[in-house]
């Protein structure tokens, strides 16, 4: 399976399937349903400095081939995460991947400061993007200004792989890209939740407990897709794309828009496998057009 | 361990105009996984536009001489729809079991329990009658609902117990709310289990906290995914923002805030 | 069916149920379908200064729960409107109002003023957010400052009611709202399409001729319901809300968060009757829970 | 005058794996509306989570005295599968008739003339072909496919005239594509209609336009609404670009642009 293999930064991937923040728990919800060594990596829930007790309930709406989230970054803390996560899933064949959020610059570097040490860490994940609380750091990744101050303090105390998650709900992505990419992270996954609403026609009240919350699921491709491309027009390094994945087409899609990996997010809940299948669904679609490597994909969309 | 099973359908009784019953098997004769009263499924429904998450359903029954699986299915949507129209020998992809189960008591087989259901809730208190008997318990059942006809699978919960009702109009048993019903005043309880809308459940809890019975309810929070991945189901507890799919969805009354 | 009347600037609506630019042809497409007097008005195909022979095909891909288009304000100009389609449409009973677009403030203002002496055109609708063309005055839609522009300059020339289109395809709607605001528009209508993508990877090209198109359709709902709430939430003049309606339970949704009338877009492909559905839809709403005036309605979520 | 109607399904014949013929009439026994050979409808799939937007599908036939609609339908996704498994008595939203229709000869019933179809574009030329022999036209068809088993409805071709066909593997009919068929050497035909594939169709249309041969296309443009409002279908003409569904879907290749 060497055609699968894709470097992003010095983060080395058996293949370009992973899995999105906030979808796959830590890995371990998933044992039961698939062999975790087969992906090419995780990306863990959310982890703030402190611990947060998210969103009130309810925290979710379906809408039209997707759904809308207000969790709220509920997690127990990174040193919990330390202490406690880390010993149970450093073992996974596969590349674990935390994903930072904090609502101050100095929030993100302590809490990238304490992952430094875990050796089985390769890889953070900085959430600029998350629109559900105010300390979700959708204010850092909405201005290229912040992101880019952000991404610089990180980068100082963070020398392993440095990959900065794009919020969509921005007039032009590729600024925000840009700024991110000037100060020395190594990826851009993109996109994040875009920001919406349901309404409960009957009690005449927002469904969320937080009135907006995040859209993910198919729905959101064609938006996911497009900011990939337009990405990639612009910036150098690696781009990860998620948004709607359900399935190996999808993740096709993406790659040929520009993505050098790609994550499953939502589409976990529905399937816990598709991730597999997706691998699968690569490796069988390069074979069917001779194509030595996935990396020749990305980005080779004729225009 | 959980399970992505296709099952098959090998039944599918429409009780009345909203609700009906589903049996399901496995296609190759593999025992189905053990299951336990409390635990609920995820069901991927197909050709529904407008359902595009798993829909959370209780377990039923776990019919074991027949390796069969009960839901009871009251229809609100296109989700539950789709599922009404099931037909024999369909395919249903399923994950399951999910969540935790009931606190069966362990010992003096005397003791009165009682296994409170209303409307779609009473989906649960039959297989929590069935192995509470099965464990030489006598529980009675006090089923509610809006009318009779809304009464459901009654001689089924007669093989494992006495059996109450209330409708509200009185077409069925007494008239009124399960929490109004005589047999509370007239039998010394140890412990309540409930299922139903919140109002109601809030309503058993409170009475049961006062009398100072133990129970326990199940929550049907909505849910995203139903394994534990989302965070979307949560109840706010004493220990804080719990998800209902894997801490619950049975929850004792006193770890809940209904009470305070 | 007096509750049903809402009123935006001068302009009187029967009821809040419109039709959306581009979705609605010049309504004559619809008469074998539905009477067009029982609809509160009809928003006709974006108009220019000049004829446009729109993109190349295809222009056109279905998405989940939507679709992407770039048809690129096809029309056969102002000029071509006012003497060969308007005398075929000024006695539809019912409000006609031309969308306008154009590359240019200039664009802008002349097409407006060609407009001007047409008794039967009560408003018209400044598209600053077709992203399909240049032309299409995205740019204008994705900036305050010249949102605000083009506003002023057609105000001064169009005394009738003036109503400016948003993009979505921005970090903060709400500013460019107040900016329209400012500059004297009597309503803001949102949402426009999302700008997105599709990709065919038999092919290995994008689906659509121009690379990115506008999304519309029930996929996007959550976003526009999510965009019309925060604009309730900081100008005063009424919202015409639009992103997904499919059904009078949708646009319930998007009345309760702020909107004073909404328009239907997409949805007239699958049901060309629709708009008609969502008026009885709304009056027996407002019959069971016993609701004087859909005005009352109007951002009345109870959050 | 197009109408929105709920036709219901008389037959459903599964032609082979991947073909079907739908035949539909109206729920009361009312006429159905005068449709003309190369219009087409647009179908509402329900249950299809990928399908959104309505499908256009040909005319294949109108059966005036059993006042039936014929349908071919060739599965391809999702939206076309659904429609293969309609059962008798589903009710399917329809919009007809839509588009434009061939011209028909109106004199000289001598002519001759020659409908070529390709794959699901044979679909039109039964409808087409049954018109002209009603009208006194003795039309020759020329069917090509894949292989014998995509040869559809020869015998309902049969009845309206003479039938040629050819299949890539040779299996039916001459080896090869329909512009290499013999029948195009040994007659003199004054017009040619098409539908199929679109290298077909430019091969065809060339041919045509090269012998000075009438020559009508029928395309099949993806479509979102199919009566002219969104402005999606259009194809490059000598006039600019024009809409498919509204002044198509037939189109004299002379006003194309394929053939410089
Ligand atoms: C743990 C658990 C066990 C359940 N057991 C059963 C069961 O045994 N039998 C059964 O019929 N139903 C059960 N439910 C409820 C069932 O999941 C919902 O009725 C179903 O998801 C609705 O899907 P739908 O597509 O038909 O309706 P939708 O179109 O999704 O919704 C229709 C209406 O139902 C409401 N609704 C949707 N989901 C829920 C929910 N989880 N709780 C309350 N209201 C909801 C919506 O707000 C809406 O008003 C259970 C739910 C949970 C969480
Ligand atoms: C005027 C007209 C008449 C038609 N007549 C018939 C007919 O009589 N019988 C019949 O079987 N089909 C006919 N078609 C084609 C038919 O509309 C499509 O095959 C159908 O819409 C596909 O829907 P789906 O959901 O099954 O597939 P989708 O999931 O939508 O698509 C599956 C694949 O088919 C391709 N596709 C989709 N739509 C079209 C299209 N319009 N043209 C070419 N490729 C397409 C897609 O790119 C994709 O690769 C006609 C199309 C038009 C425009
Ligand atoms: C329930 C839920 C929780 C999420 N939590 C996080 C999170 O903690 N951090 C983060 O960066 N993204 C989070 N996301 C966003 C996803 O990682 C992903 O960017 C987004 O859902 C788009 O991908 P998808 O459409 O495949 O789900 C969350 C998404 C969902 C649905
Ligand atoms: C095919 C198509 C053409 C459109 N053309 C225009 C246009 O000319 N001017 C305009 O302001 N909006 C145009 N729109 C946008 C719609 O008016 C509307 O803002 C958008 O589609 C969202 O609403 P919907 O989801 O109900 O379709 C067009 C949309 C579609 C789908
Ligand atoms: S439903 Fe996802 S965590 Fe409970
Ligand atoms: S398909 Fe909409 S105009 Fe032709």
């Amino acid at each position: 399976m060497d055609r699968l293999i894709v470097n992003i930064g010095d983060l080395h991937l058996k293949n370009p399937v992973m899995t999105a923040s906030g979808t796959f728990g830590y890995g371990k919800e998933f044992t039961d349903f698939i062999d975790l060594s087969r992906i090419g990596g995780i990306f863990v829930k959310g982890t703030t400095i402190r611990a947060r007790q998210g969103n009130d309930y309810p925290r979710m709406a379906e809408t039209p081939s997707g759904m809308l989230n207000a969790v709220g970054l509920q997690n127990k803390g990174v040193d919990h995460f330390v202490s406690d996560i880390y010993p149970s899933i450093k073992d996974f064949d596969t590349n674990v991947i935390v994903n930072v959020s904090g609502s101050t610059v100095e929030d993100y570097v302590d809490c990238a400061q304490k992952l430094v040490d875990l050796d089985k860490i390769p890889a953070i994940e900085l959430n600029i993007s998350c629109p559900n609380v105010k300390e979700g750091g959708m204010a850092f990744g909405t201005s290229a200004c912040s992101a880019a101050e952000v991404t610089k303090a990180v980068r100082e105390v963070w020398k392993k792989t440095l990959i900065v998650k794009l919020s969509p709900n921005v007039t032009d992505i590729t600024e925000i890209a840009k700024a991110v990419e000037g100060e020395g992270a190594d990826a851009v996954s993109l996109i994040n939740t875009l920001l919406g609403m349901a309404v409960d026609i009957n009690k005449r009240q927002p469904v969320l407990s937080t009135i907006t919350g995040g859209l993910s699921g198919p729905c959101v491709k064609p938006v996911a897709l497009r900011m990939v491309w337009q990405t990639y027009n612009v910036v150098k390094i690696p781009i990860i794309g998620m948004g709607g994945i359900s399935s190996w087409q999808d993740a096709i899609e993406f790659i040929l828009a520009g993505s050098s990996a790609i994550q499953i997010g939502t589409h976990n809940f529905i399937d816990p496998t598709i991730s597999i299948k997706v691998v699968e669904g690569i490796a069988a679609y390069l074979d069917k057009h001779n194509i030595k490597s996935v990396k020749e994909l990305t980005g080779s969309l004729q225009v | 361990m959980k399970r992505l099973l296709d099952l098959v359908v090998t039944e599918n009784n429409q009780l009345n105009q909203n609700y009906c019953l589903i049996k399901l098997t496995t296609p190759d004769g593999t025992l189905l996984p053990e299951m336990y009263p409390g635990q609920f499924v995820e069901i991927k429904v197909e050709n529904s536009p407008s359902t595009y998450l798993r829909r959370p359903i209780s377990v039923n029954f776990v019919d074991k001489s027949k390796n069969e699986l009960w839901l009871l299915i009251q229809v609100v949507g296109d989700g539950t729809k789709k599922m009404s129209e099931y037909s024999v020998g369909d395919t249903v992809n399923i994950m399951l079991p999910l969540g935790n189960s009931f606190t069966l008591p362990t010992e003096n087989p005397k003791q009165e329990l009682l296994l409170v259901g209303g409307g779609v809730g009473t989906a649960p208190m039959l297989f929590l009658g069935a192995s509470l008997k099965d464990k030489g318990f006598a529980p009675k059942f006090l089923l509610g609902a809006r009318s009779k006809n809304d009464l459901l699978q009654l001689d089924d919960f007669l093989k494992y117990g006495e059996v109450f009702c209330t409708t509200e109009d009185g077409s069925h048993g007494e008239k009124g709310y399960v929490t109004n019903h005589s047999v509370l005043k007239n039998t010394q309880f140890s412990s309540i289990y409930t299922c139903g809308p919140k109002p109601m459940m809030v309503a058993v809890a409170k009475y049961a906290h006062s009398n100072n019975i133990n129970c326990e309810v199940s929550l049907e929070n909505t849910m995203a995914c139903g394994f534990g991945v989302c965070l979307c189901c949560v109840e706010k507890t004493r220990e804080g923002n719990i998800c209902v799919c894997t801490e619950g969805p049975v929850f004792n009354i006193e770890n809940l805030t209904w009470i305070d």
